[in-house]
This record gives C-alpha cells, structure tokens and sequence, in this order.
C-alpha cells in the first residue's frame, strides 16, 4: 500500500495542498534549501534572494488576475506603484524633502499599502468588466501611462521624474531588519522577513485558487458566459481578481522598494508590467508555483548571465563598449521570453510536471 | 575585503585597496586601488557626455599609473563601471552592488542620481568625484566638486545676458531635481537682483515630453530662456519654438550642449539663438592640462565630455596622494585627507584658487565662460566670453543648496 | 478517383489514431463513412486535405492521392486547388465575417468573378440570400451548416468531403441537405460523407465504410451495409422500440477490439 | 398542476431579425416540456432569454413566481434555472470534478477572506459539496473521467458532463439544448436513460430543445413547435407529429 | 488652427503606426509590440543610407529593409506560435521589442543622429498660416500609403483572407487561404509602415534610443478606432493627433497646474477611456460574436 500515494481515504485527504509524496518531499526539500541558504551564501545573493521573494509576491498577484481569471493586466505596475508610494509615504521621514509620517512600522505600513493599492484595483475593475482580451490588455496599459503621469507630477508623494524618493523603512513593530546588528547582517534579517512573507502570501493565494473563487476565476477565464449562466456572478469576481491581485502588487511594492533602496517614480511603467507579465507567462500561467519560479527567474537573470561572463570572452564587461554585458542581459531577456513561450508553452512549471512525470515513471511506472 | 590592515610600506588600507596588482597594471608589484564609476552609459539623456567623461577618466588614470600610481598603488577605474541609466533607482542598486568593493568613487554621474546615494556615501565614508555641478556639493564633505555650481552658472549666464541683450523676461526650463531646480534658483536669485519677471517650467526628459515647454515659450515669449535639461531635449525645444515663431535667446547649462546638434535640423535655430556656458575652457585650449588631455586621447572626435571627466578626475588624485602620503588609505583617511585639502593642481585647467575643500562653500568656484555653436570649432562651438564671474554672483554668498530656494 | 491507401497517422508523436486505413472514392460517387464517436473520421479527412499540421498530427505511412498524383505531401491551399473541397466537423463558419463575405472566401482559389457561383449559392440555399449582409456568427445552427456548405462549393470541387452535415439540423433539413448532396452529386461532384445520421448517409451513398478505433472494419456496397444484422443494431436503431424502453445498461458488442 | 415557469408573449429581435416573435408557454410541476422547430427559429433565444443571456424587448417571465427579465444570468441561476448549452460550454481545461464543484459554486456560502484562510468554513464546505458532487458522478456514471480535463473527453463523455454540471446546481428547472446532437445511437440511448432517471428521481421539471424526433417524441410530457420566432402549435407528441403545419415547416415529407 | 495642422501632421505619424498595428491584428488577432522597434530600426536605417542614397533613396530602402526584418522576426519567432492564444503572442512581439531594439541601440551609439530630410525645421505660409513643411509632407505621405493601402484591401483577395485567417486560421487554410503568406505579408507591410512612420517621427528632429515611445501612442489610437478597422486607425490617428497638439497648445492658458507640464503625453489614453466608456470595441471596430 505505501507505494500507492494515490488512495485517499478521505476528502479532505485529497483535498489537502500537499495530497502526493512527490509534492511533500519536494516542498519539504525546498524548505530545507532555503532555510540552509542564509548560512552558505553572501549577503549579495542574500539580498537578491530577499528582492526575489518580494517580486514573487507581486507575480502570484498577477497571476491571479491574469493567469487564473484570464484578465490580461498590464497594468501591475501601477498598483505596484501605488503600494511603494503609500508605503514610503507613511514611513518617509517628516522632515524630509519628500511628504513622510514618520510610521516606520511595517506591520502597518503593509497592509495600508496592499488597501490602498487594493481600493484602486476596485475603482479600475469596472472597466475590466466592461472590456475583454487585448482591449482590456491596451486601457490597462493606458492606466500605468496615466499612472506614470501622476507618479512624476505628484513630487509631494513621489519626489518627481527622474528625482525620486527614499522608500518605506523596514521596521517591524520597533525591530529595524534594515540594518546589521548581532542577530545576522541586513541582508539576513531581510532574506528571513521575506521568505516568511512570501510563504504567508503564496498560502492565501494557494488557497484562495483551490477555492470556489479560484475555480470561479479558472471559469471566466475559460468561457465567461457559460460561468455567468451556472452562477458565477461575473463583475464581482472579476472585481475581487482586480482587487487581490491589486493588493499583491501593493504589499509587492512596499517591500521591494526598501530592498531596492530608492524608488524613482518612472520605474512604474510599461516594461515593469511586461517584466511581471513575463514572470507569470515563463513560470506557468495559472500556477502559483509557477509565478514564484518566474519571479525568481526572471529577477535572477542579470545576475546569472553575468556569472556567464567568463565563458563569452568577447562579451565586454564594461558598459562602454560594444557588445557588453548589459546589450547581452537585455536580448537574453527577450530572447527567453520568446524561445519560453516557443518551445515551453506551460513555462517553468512545465518542466518541473516532465522532470516528475519522468521521475514517477522511473524506472518504470506503475 | 573590510578589515584594517597595514600594508609593507606601513599605510592602513581597509575596502577597495588589495595587495594584488591591478588587472592591467603596469608594475605587477604594486597593489591596486578600485575605484568605481557610475555613469550613463547606454540609454540616458547624458550618454553622449557620459561615455566621453568615462574615457577621459580612464585615461587621466592611466597616465597616474604610467607616472608611477600612488604611494605605491596603482589605480583601477575600469572593473566598476556600472550603468545608471541617469535614474537614481538605478544608481543606487548598482552602487549597492559595486560599493562594498571600492575605495572611493573615480565618478558619480548626474545630480538627482547622486542624491539618491548621498546618505550612504556619508554613512560609508565614500569619497566621490562628482560628474555634476550642484550647489548642494559644496556642503558635502565626501564630494569632491570641481567648478562653478549650477546655481552659480545661471546667474553669470544672467549677468552676461543683461549685457548683451537687455531682457526683461527670463524663463527657466528645466529637468526636475538638483539638476534643473539648481540652475532654475539661481536664475531666480539673479532675476530678482537684475530686475527681470521670472517664471520657470519643469519639464521631463525625451524629445516627445516639450510639448508643455514649447507652448509655454510661444505663450510667454520671454526674452531669454534659460534652458537645464539634455541635448535631445534642447533641440526639440529651440527648433520647434523657432519654428514656430519665437526669436527670444536661448543660453542652456553646460551639460545641454552636443557637438551632433549642429548636424540636426535644429542647428540653424540653435546658430541663431543659442549660446551655452561652461564652467571651464574647451578641449583646443592652451594650458597643460589640455595639453596632456589631449595626448591621453589620441584619435578621437573633441566633446566637452573629455575635458570634464579629465578635469573632474584632479581632486580625487590630489586626495589620494594626500592620504597616502598620510599613511592612510581607508575610507576614513582618504576622507580625512579630503577635507585637509587646501588646494588641487589642475595643471591649469581651472585657476590655483580652485580646490580649496577645507574651506567648503567658501571655497566654491564662481566662474563661467560662453560659448556659441560653430560647426567649424572641435567641439561645436566658439568662444564668446571667457571664463569670468558675474557681478550677482560675486556677491552671492552660498549659505545652502540653491534647489531649496526654488 | 480519390485514395486513401494504408494510412497510419499519429498526434502529437504518440497517439496512433489511424492504423493503415484504405478507402476510394471514384468520380461522381457518393460514398459513406460510419464509425462512433472518436473512431478516427475525421482524422481522415484532415489526412486527405492537409490539415493534420494545425493539430500536431502526421501521416506515418501510407499516402493519399488524387487521379493517381499523390497530395498527402501538399499543403492545404494546393489541395483545394487540386480540387478538393470539405465542409469542416463543426462548421467552423467564419463568425465575424458576412455570410456574403463567408462565401466569397471559398472561392479564394478560383480566378474569376464569384458573382455567379455567388448566385448558383443562393439559389441552393434561398436562406443565405435573404442573410447576405448578416453576421454569420448570428445565424442558427442549420443556417450556418448551410453557409459552410455553400462556401464549400464555391471552389467548384471535384471531391466534396462532408465531415457530420446533418448535425443539429432539423429532419426537414436533413431531407434537404441529403438532397441537396444528391444534387451536388448529380453535377459530377465525388462525396465522401462522415455521419452519424447511419440511415441518411447509406440511403444516398453507394458504397459505405464503417470504421472502428482507427481502422476499416465494413467494407461494402450501402444494400448490404442496410441489410447487415449489426449495423441495424447499433447505427441504424430499430424504429420499433422506444427511448423509454432503453436498459439501464447495454453492451456494445464490437467489430474489433 | 401549478406551474413552475411562464413564459408570456416574447419578443426578441436582432437589429432586424425576429429570433422570438409572440411566444408564450408554460412548464408544470414534473413536466417535460419540449420544444422543437426549424434551424433558426428561435428555440436556443428561448433559452437565452430564460437563463439571462439576452433581453427580450418585451414580455413576461415568471419562474416560480419571480420575474426573470432583467436578472443577471448568475441570479437567474441562484434562482434555480439550469441549463446545458448547444455546443458544449464546459470549462476545457478544468478537470470533470472542478467543472461539477463550479455547479454547486453559489451552494457555497463563504467569501474570499474565508477562502484565503481555508480552515474552517471554506474546507468544511468544500468537502460537504464535493460529497454532493459525488453522487452526481455516480449518478452519470463518471468516475472514471473524475480527475481528467474535459477538454480531452470524448464528445459524448462532455455532453454528460455538461449536464452533471447542471445537476450539481441542484435546479429547480432544467433546460437541455440538443442533449443528443452529434451523438451515435448508443450514446442517445444512454442520454435518454439518463434524463428518464432525473425525471424519476429527481422530479425535476425540465425543457428539453432536440432535433432527434425519436427522442422528443418517446419522452416528452408537451411539444411546442416554433418558427421564425413564433408559435406554431403545442400539444401532445402525438398530436403534434400529424400537425400539418409542424410536418409542413418543420418534419418534412417522409417523417 | 495652426496646432491643428500641427495636429494633423503628427495624427498622420500616429495614423501610419497605427496601420502597421492593425494589419497585423487583422491578420493575426495579435497585437505586436515589435512595432515600436521596426519604427525605431527604419529611422535608424535611414540615418546610415540617407548618406549614399539621398532621403528618398534611404527611405524606400530602409522600408524595405525594415518589412525584411520584420518578415524575418516573423518567420522565427511568430509562425512557431500559430494556433496559440493571441496574448501569449503578443508577449512574444514584446520580446522581440526588447531584443530588436537592443541591436538597433547598439547600432545608434551615444549620438544621435538625423535622417536628414529636405525640410528640417522649414515653414511655408498657407493662407496666412505658418505651417511646418515636415507637416505637410508626412500629411501626403499617408494619405498615399492610405489610398494605396485601401485598394489593396479593397480590390485584391489579401484583405479578406487576411481577416478569414485571423479568426479561424484552420478553417482559413481549409478554403486554400495560405495563412503562412497572410501572416507573411501582414507583418512586412506593417514593418515597413513603422519605417516610414519612424522616419517622419525624426524628420525635423534627431534619432535617439528614446524615440519608440512615440510609437506606443498608437495602442490608444488603435483602441479607439477599433482594433481592426483600418479607417478606425486613420481616424483615430489623426483624432489623437489634433487633440494632443490642442492640449499641448492650451494646457498652459486653462489646465490646472496640478496637471502638470505635459498633459498631452496622457491626452490619448484619456481619449480612448472616454470613447471605450461608450463604445467598447472603440468607434469602428468589430463587436466580437458572443454566442451559446
Ligand atoms: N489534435 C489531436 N491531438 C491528439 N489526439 C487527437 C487530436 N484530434 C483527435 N484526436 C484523437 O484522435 C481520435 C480520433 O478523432 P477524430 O476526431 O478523428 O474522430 P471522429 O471519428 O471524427 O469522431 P467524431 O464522431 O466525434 O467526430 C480520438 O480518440 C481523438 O481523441
Ligand atoms: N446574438 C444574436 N445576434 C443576432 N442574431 C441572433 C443572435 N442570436 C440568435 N440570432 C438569430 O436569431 C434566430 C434564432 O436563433 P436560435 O439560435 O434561437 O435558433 P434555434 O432555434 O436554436 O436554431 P437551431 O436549431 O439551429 O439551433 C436566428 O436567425 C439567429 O440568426
Ligand atoms: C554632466 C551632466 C551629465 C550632469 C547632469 N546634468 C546633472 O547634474 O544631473
Ligand atoms: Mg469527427
Ligand atoms: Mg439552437
């Protein structure tokens, strides 16, 4: 009998998120990984790691929208935007340049900035309803250029094009993770806080897909008529994808600025949403997993292909000359996010489900 | 490494200084200090004077260590180039990236990109050249500015308009941050001393953004704008505002000058209304620091970028050789020997007054010069006035950064 | 004449769906296919007219010619112009396109005008006159197989393969489209016919081929395929009995399996 | 015998096109009402019209006493009006038991926050419907296909899992579209099976829309012939199969 | 009336963008987020030929060679995708953007650089108006592309098939339509359109990485006049561009300084979210059939 994962002796039982062994040992493997991480790599990877798992929050965002309810959004990073700038607005110095409360708190600026984000996704979410595949794709897209507009004439909130701001200051509840102390290095202290956020996250995404609103979102996305006709109240769920995928992107936003360091406002435009729909799009659409593979993958890349360097010699390293380094980084980038969608349509997520299907049937399935 | 060590020849070095020769070291028995550069490289508003300003950096370098480095170091300005893109976001992630790495930075391109790593540099103890001109530098101890400040700048450039054209109206169009608020302040200052309306206008970068320029100077028609963006930028600006009707003068901050805009199809505009000022002299001049400039770059086409970088470089030398000279090439002593530093040699690029960073905004250098388009001249322009200080800046004394007073 | 000879085609490099299938379709012909649901018709007819590519499907072995010129290697636009003309399984109408605008596309390959083809369409179908202007993904069920029908011919094949013509039309319009297949016939037109409807196709067809799991299990002239026990039985139905009198449970014996 | 549904002088037009002209009807309590008319005659606008997808311009709709014109088609569905479609509407990439659990999405009754959290209300509910589900894969006999996309089940397979969607939702009404077009005999014989067993078992009253005369005329309690938009006659299949008009417009000779 | 022109002049630029991207979307049902880097590679192409070839030399050749650039990005990263959902293609064209425009950079250096074009900054009076010749050309410009264009569609059989293959590609190659050359000649016409456009988008002014921007403002135009309608994108091209020139004329007289200096860089998104408001498939586009 153990060699028959399968057999379920309950509902719940098959119900439940880790329902196989391969999922049990995987997740338990992943978990063992990153807990090791901290103790075997430098802060550099540390922090970048942290950097991912904030992104990844904001790809399991748009994932939800977009990959499970199937409203094409490029305009994450407008709700990205508005989570950054509530976030550094509450938390920004008083008596800096830029409007600032003073209220370093995390646990507060957090959630303001995942509402606040929120509350915009369910103004814009009556257009959504109203519009369908590429159209909706092209007026969101029109919300990040006015968003774009705001964020560089409101200097008050975003210090100005080209300017910027300091972001949200990364205290929690009086403990400052941003700076080095005897408990571990910042990048420590961020890479944990991240991870565990990420964890918290990518559960209440897991469980809201697995739920009726998940499968409500899977039905619009498929046939929204026919989800109409069984019951599926369609502007409210397209207004909640809205909303949660809104609130990702804020709660995103406010914690990757302050691993960044600074936020300028022009960051929030078009290639940031091509950036998190390449994410979602890459890891495997309509999987939280799959987001978070992207995320990751996607936020790794420059640094990857610079570890490449070495074996390109004629790639100059130096930003100066031609080809370098950065002209490399960026065609990669195209260039996976094509030969992905070419030769990998299911993304990331594809291939672990080939990795494992191969794995399961070694050495020969039963 | 981060850790005070003392090297063979007993100076204290911590981050950015290593036993082990330079990449392409010239003396493979000396050790090398890093310095990093960030500038913007590839897609920014400045790259056509960022990459020239890198090169003359490079070059300044080498000819340090072909003469025999410093205190027995050579020095390395090329494994930390990074990109900013002229965005401050930028900026700080990649100096994030390199800052653990270096000793000092050789150049930190841009304004608003500066102020973004300003807090850290002064908590890091990190020396800078800058590759800006804001008044703000000249209250920073870890900066090491060369040459009259934006502020400063705009108000001679006011001065020298006053003589030359009479104008009662003066508006400022201008890239927002420490960058354009500076030069717009400064023109303010001065329009109030002179007697003349001022109004000014921020606008953004990108050629498809002066639209709201353009009609504000065919509506306003002032007598003299005073422009602070990039080259792209003040094309569109002069040209179409030309062509639309507008004959007022036009004087743009040093960094909107391109010798490539006399090839547009702006230049006839920018021969007619166009002047530009400088905070020192261009490439063909004759001191022996354009001299030896002009050796260190054989071959290639004369910018402005050249001569600033070449210029920007000297403090940072003179700090260098101080410090080691102090037997203390930490951060904290090359700090240390920055705000010790009474004056720098710029083999006469700039005056022997210059340079004075322990008298900080005291010291601050109040000259500019003008130049006027000209296909013929190496650089794409001729000069009309020599270096000189105004009258209203004469009596300015700086007591803060400009940008506040805007 | 149009052979199909010991066909093997495989999907996606795994799913061997026909396994060595040989039918012939003679000039002037009306030929019927049967077979359940997933039997592999049409498949077939992908195989015949090129489409195999669109579903990551390929012809493994065998081949399928025209007049003795094989075009299983052609692309689909060369095997209309050889000739070869389908109504595609589910109509597959052009739903944003006019009607008038539907037919016009059939006629893509052929040189000429199409006002009188257009004309010969109309007189067919008097339905789709009165709808030329109308949006085709408006028009019902039966309007739309009419319009596919139409576009089809508009190419003025000399093989029309039909894949389900009768689905969810109403019995006086089966009547009409069997008709109508007889007229089209009638003009010299070969008709290979996929259907369900077992009884209208082999009331037409002279000749019929009943297919099971990817392969050839019946190969006969109609009479006999009308006559034979088992046919009756599971394709024709026996009109004596009732739906209401169906068993809960029934075996389906199989040709092969 | 009171009626669950009435359905009074309709009208429903496309810029031009009259899909519904004047049509009134009314289902009873158990019955098994059918409707059958020409291609094109306005028999799946009916079902449009009763399920929320078009507005008629003008008329009546009463389903248990509610008037129906003018609800959103999630209402009408909460309402207890379910329906399959003419050509299968199933969620493709959704496996069979999902695409059941989505009928039986408004007998679930917790919100998003309760969904995030999972424990609790939303996985004790989860698992008393999927119990339900169950019984309806029993029922059409789907246990195999239970965890297989449905985009890759057999037509035949689809159609009865589209009509085990509508089950899920536990209607008090169930409207069938051409249940058994495209089907093979075997398969009809199943599908007839199946909706006698919803009639015994379940007493659902139901309408059924079909081109397949034997199946109309074996099951149906009423017969509603339509064209163009408007009522030709109602009655009783045996009446209805000699109707002059229906074999006229609608059988043809040989039927 | 002067912005009008003014208007009327960059409405033409915008109308030309727009054309590539519905012929596209015609053909294809894909929106291509390559155009901005086929815009940006036509101007930078005509900058290096206009030298040998003089301005009407470099653009006929660098339109031509653009439309072979395009029908080559075509051919290796769009045709693979052929019968996949229309978004996850357009995120294919968005990297080819990025790619393509990265090359295209690399070629274009740290200057800028001109296309060179016979009338610069140039005005001529009309009717007492003083119009920019650059204006006037690219006016005439497109209205013969448009004509030309038209007739295309209207008198060939490519404009139909272009349409059938876009819905239901199988059904398309069903009726001997060859998809493969639809698509084909879909993305070099809509290549060498960017060409042109990129090329009058820097007349009277310089090439710079920063130029494709322009050509994002065809989305909203395309929005607004519907996405497949080919007069939709003439007239919304031209609609957007009298109105951004008359936003950018007035704003500093009646906008609220809260707006901002640049108003007119948002005037069409605003436009399009007005007109979809009202028309969701913008002023002339096709409703998408929705049937049960
Ligand atoms: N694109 C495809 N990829 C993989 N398998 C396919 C594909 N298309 C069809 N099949 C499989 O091939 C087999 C034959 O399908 P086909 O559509 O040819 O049957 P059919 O006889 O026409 O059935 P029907 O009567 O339902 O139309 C089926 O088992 C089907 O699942
Ligand atoms: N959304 C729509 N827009 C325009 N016309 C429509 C629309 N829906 C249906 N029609 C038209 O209304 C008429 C009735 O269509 P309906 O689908 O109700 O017919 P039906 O009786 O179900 O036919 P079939 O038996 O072929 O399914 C048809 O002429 C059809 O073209
Ligand atoms: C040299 C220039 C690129 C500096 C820039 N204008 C700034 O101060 O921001
Ligand atoms: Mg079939
Ligand atoms: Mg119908």
């Amino acid at each position: 009998m153990k060699n028959r994962p399968l057999l379920y002796t309950s509902y719940a039982g098959e119900m439940g998120l880790l329902n196989t062994r391969a999922k049990q040992l995987s997740v338990g493997l992943m978990i063992l990984v990153a807990l090791v991480l901290p103790f075997v790599l430098d802060d550099q990877w540390l922090s970048l790691l942290a950097i991912c798992a904030a992104t990844a929050i904001g790809a399991i965002g748009l994932g939800l929208v977009t990959g499970y309810a199937g409203q094409v959004s490029l305009g994450h990073a407008f709700f990205i935007g508005i989570g950054t700038f509530t976030a550094a607005v509450l938390s920004g110095d008083p008596n800096g340049r830029t409007l600032g409360f003073g209220i370093t708190n995390m646990l507060i600026w957090l959630p303001a900035a995942g509402l606040v984000a929120l509350v915009a996704g369910i103004i814009v979410a009556p257009l959504a309803t109203r519009l369908r595949g590429l159209y909706l794709a092209i007026v969101t897209l029109g919300l990040v250029v006015i968003g774009e507009h705001i964020f560089a004439e409101w200097s008050d909130v975003t210090g100005g094009l080209g300017v910027g701001r300091p972001p949200a200051t990364l205290d929690v509840a009086g403990y400052h993770v941003g700076v080095t102390d005897s408990v571990g290095t910042k990048d420590q202290k961020a890479y944990w806080l991240m991870l565990i956020l990420l964890v918290v996250f990518a559960l209440a995404a897991r469980n809201l897909a697995r739920s009726k609103v998940g499968r409500a979102f899977t039905a619009i996305r498929d046939r929204d008529i026919a989800a109409g006709v069984i019951g599926v109240n369609l502007p409210r769920y397209k207004t909640i994808a809205f909303a949660i995928s809104s609130f990702y992107a804020g709660c995103a936003g406010a914690l990757l600025y302050p691993l960044i360091g600074f936020i300028e406002p022009g960051s929030f435009n078009l290639g940031m949403s091509v950036l998190y729909v390449a994410m979602v799009l890459i890891g495997g659409a309509g999987t939280i997993s799959g987001a978070i593979a992207g995320a990751f993958f996607i936020t790794l890349l420059p640094t990857l292909t610079r570890q490449l360097m070495p074996l390109l010699p004629f790639i100059s390293e130096s930003s100066d000359r031609i080809p370098n380094l950065l002209q490399l980084q960026t065609i990669l980038y195209g260039v996976l996010i094509i030969g992905f969608l070419i030769f990998e349509p299911r993304g990331l997520f594809g291939i672990w489900i080939r990795i494992r299907s191969y794995w399961k049937s070694w050495p020969f399935s039963y | 490494g981060g850790d005070t060590t003392t090297d063979a020849g007993g100076i204290k070095t911590d981050i950015g200084v290593t036993k082990e020769p330079c990449k392409d070291a010239i003396d493979k028995a000396k050790g090398c200090i890093y310095l990093g550069i960030i500038s913007d490289l590839t897609e920014g508003p400045f790259k056509a004077l960022a990459v020239p300003i890198t090169d003359a950096q490079k070059a300044f370098w080498k000819r340090v260590n072909t003469a025999g480095g410093i205190g027995g170091y050579e020095v390395d300005v090329t494994t930390y180039i990074r990109d900013n893109k002229y965005n401050p976001q930028v900026h700080k992630e990649v100096y994030d990236q390199i800052k653990g790495n270096i000793l000092a930075l050789a150049q930190t391109l841009g304004s608003p990109t500066t102020a973004a790593i300003l807090a850290d540099m002064k908590a890091s103890n990190i020396v800078a050249a800058p590759a800006a001109w804001t008044s703000a530098y000249a209250f920073e101890d870890v900066i090491i500015e060369s040459g009259a400040n934006y502020c400063i700048e705009s108000m001679n450039a006011m001065d020298y308009a006053a003589d030359k054209y009479k104008p009662k109206s003066v508006l400022s169009i201008h890239y927002a941050g420490d960058y354009g608020d500076d030069a717009a302040a400064g023109a303010k200052i001065a329009a109030e001393k002179l007697g003349m309306t001022f109004s000014h206008l921020k606008t953004d970068s990108g050629a498809d953004k002066q639209a709201g320029a353009i009609a504000e100077i065919i509506a306003k028609k002032p007598d003299l704008v005073l422009v602070t963006t990039g080259p792209t930028e003040l094309a569109t600006i002069v040209g179409q505002a030309a062509a639309r009707g507008f004959t007022g003068r036009f004087i743009g901050t040093s960094p909107t000058w391109n010798p490539a805009l006399n090839a547009s199809a702006a230049a006839p505009a920018l021969a007619a209304l166009y002047e530009q000022s400088a905070p020192w002299n261009n490439w063909a001049t004759n001191t022996p620091g354009h001299e030896a400039m002009r050796k260190a770059l054989p071959g290639v086409t004369p910018s402005d970028g050249y001569t600033s970088g070449w210029v920007w470089s000297y403090p940072l030398k003179a700090a260098l050789a101080k410090a080691a000279a102090n037997k203390d090439l930490t951060r904290a002593g090359l700090l240390a020997a920055v705000k010790s530093l009474e004056s720098v040699d710029y083999e006469g690029m700039l005056p022997a007054t210059a340079g004075n960073y322990k008298a900080g905004a005291a010291g601050q250098l109040k000259m500019t010069a003008f130049y006027k388009p000209d296909k013929t001249a190496p650089t794409g322009g001729v000069m009309v006035q020599d270096l000189k200080v105004g009258k209203t800046a004469e009596a300015y004394k700086l007591e803060g950064p400009c940008f506040a007073k805007l | 004449m149009l052979q199909v000879t010991n066909l093997e085609v495989v999907y996606d490099d795994v799913a061997l769906v026909l396994r060595g299938i040989s039918i012939r379709v003679a000039p002037g012909q009306i030929v019927a296919l049967l077979g359940a649901n997933g039997a592999g018709k049409t498949t077939l007819l992908r195989a015949v007219t090129g489409l195999l590519d669109v579903h990551e499907g390929e012809i493994t072995k065998g081949s399928v010619s025209l007049d003795g010129t094989p075009i299983h290697k052609l692309r689909p636009a060369a095997v209309v112009r050889m000739g070869i003309g389908q109504v595609m399984e589910g109509r597959r109408i052009f739903a944003e396109l006019s009607v008038e605008e539907n037919l016009r596309l059939g006629g893509h390959t052929s040189s000429g005008s199409h006002k009188e083809r257009l004309e010969r369409c109309y007189s067919l179908f008097p339905v789709l006159a009165t709808r030329k202007r109308s949006t085709a993904g408006y028009l019902s069920g039966g309007e739309q197989q009419m319009l596919a029908m139409g576009r089809a011919l508009m190419a003025s094949p000399k093989y029309l393969l039909l894949d389900e013509p009768s689905l969810g039309l109403a019995p006086k319009l089966v009547e009409q489209i069997r008709d109508l297949i007889v007229q089209i016939n009638a003009s010299g037109t070969g008709v290979l016919l996929v259907e369900q409807n077992a009884t209208m196709a082999l009331s037409i067809a002279s000749h019929g081929y009943v297919m099971e799991n990817g392969k050839i299990v019946l190969d006969k002239p109609s009479g006999e395929l009308l006559a034979d026990e088992d046919i009756r039985e599971f394709y024709l139905g026996s009109h004596t009995k009732s739906f209401r009198d169906v068993k809960h449970y029934q075996r389906r014996k199989r040709w092969l399996s | 015998m009171s009626n669950v549904l009435e359905f009074h002088d309709v009208r429903l037009a496309f810029a031009g096109v009259k899909a519904i002209d004047g049509v009134s009807f009314e289902v009873g309590e158990k019955e098994l009402f059918a409707i059958i008319g020409p291609n094109g005659a306005g028999k799946t606008s009916i079902f449009n019209v009763l399920s929320g997808v078009y507005r008629p311009q003008t008329g009546r709709v009463t389903f248990n006493g509610v008037d129906l014109i003018g609800k959103r088609p999630h209402r009408i569905a909460e309402l207890g009006l379910a329906r399959t479609f003419q050509n299968v509407e199933l969620f493709s990439n959704l496996t069979v038991l999902e695409n059941l659990m989505l009928g039986r999405h408004h007998h679930l009754h917790y919100g998003s926050l309760a969904a995030i959290a999972w424990w609790g209300r939303a996985k004790r509910q989860e698992i008393e419907n999927r119990q339900r589900v169950e019984e309806i894969v029993d029922f059409l006999e789907l246990e195999q296909w239970r965890k297989v996309p449905v985009g890759l089940l057999p037509y035949g397979v689809q159609k009865r899992v589209e009509l085990g969607r509508a089950l899920a939702m536990e209607p008090k009404l169930l409207l069938l579209d051409e249940p058994v077009a495209g089907m093979n005999l075997e398969e009809t014989e199943d599908m007839a099976r199946y909706i006698l067993d919803i009639r015994d078992e379940l007493h659902l009253p139901m309408i059924l829309v079909e081109h397949d005369m034997g199946l109309v005329m074996d099951l149906a309690d009423r017969v509603m012939v339509v064209d163009f938009g408007q009522p030709v006659a109602t009655g009783i299949p045996a009446d209805i199969q000699h109707h002059p008009e229906v074999i006229r417009a609608y059988l043809g000779v040989s039927n | 009336m002067e912005a009008v022109i003014r208007g009327l002049g960059r409405g033409s630029i915008y109308a030309l963008l727009a054309l590539g991207f519905v012929i596209i979307f015609k053909a294809t049902r894909v929106i291509s987020f390559a155009q901005p880097a086929f815009m940006l590679a036509g101007a930078v192409l005509v900058t290096f030929l206009v030298g040998p070839l003089g301005f009407w030399g470099a653009l006929i050749a660098a339109t031509l060679l653009t439309a072979l650039l395009a029908l080559g990005v075509e051919r290796s990263a769009v045709r693979p995708m052929v019968g996949r959902p229309a978004f996850v293609v357009a995120i294919i064209t968005l990297g080819v953007d990025i790619a393509v425009r990265v090359v295209v950079n690399a070629f274009l250096g740290i200057n800028v650089r001109q296309v060179d074009d016979p009338w610069g900054l140039k005005t001529v009076e009309l009717a007492g108006l003083r119009v920019e010749q650059r204006h006037i050309a690219v006016l005439l410009t497109t209205t013969v592309l448009v004509a030309g264009l038209f007739a295309y569609f209207r008198f060939t059989r490519m404009g139909l098939a272009m349409r059938a293959a876009s819905y239901d590609q199988e059904a398309a190659l069903a009726q001997g339509v060859s998809v493969g050359s639809v698509f084909a000649v879909s993305w070099a016409m809509a290549g060498g359109l960017a060409a042109v456009a990129g090329t009058f988008v820097a007349a009277g002014e310089n090439v710079d990485g920063l130029m494709w921007r322009i050509a994002l403002v065809a989305l909203p135009v395309i929005i607004l006049g519907g996405l497949d309608s080919l007069p939709g994108a003439v007239v919304g091209g031209l609609l957007v561009g009298v109105l951004q020139e008359l936003a950018a004329n007035y704003q500093a007289e009646y906008a609220p300084v809260w707006l901002g200096e640049n108003v007119s860089i948002i005037t069409p998104y605003v436009v399009m979210l007005l007109v979809l408001l009202v028309k969701p498939y913008g002023l002339f586009g096709t409703r998408e059939v929705e049937r049960v």
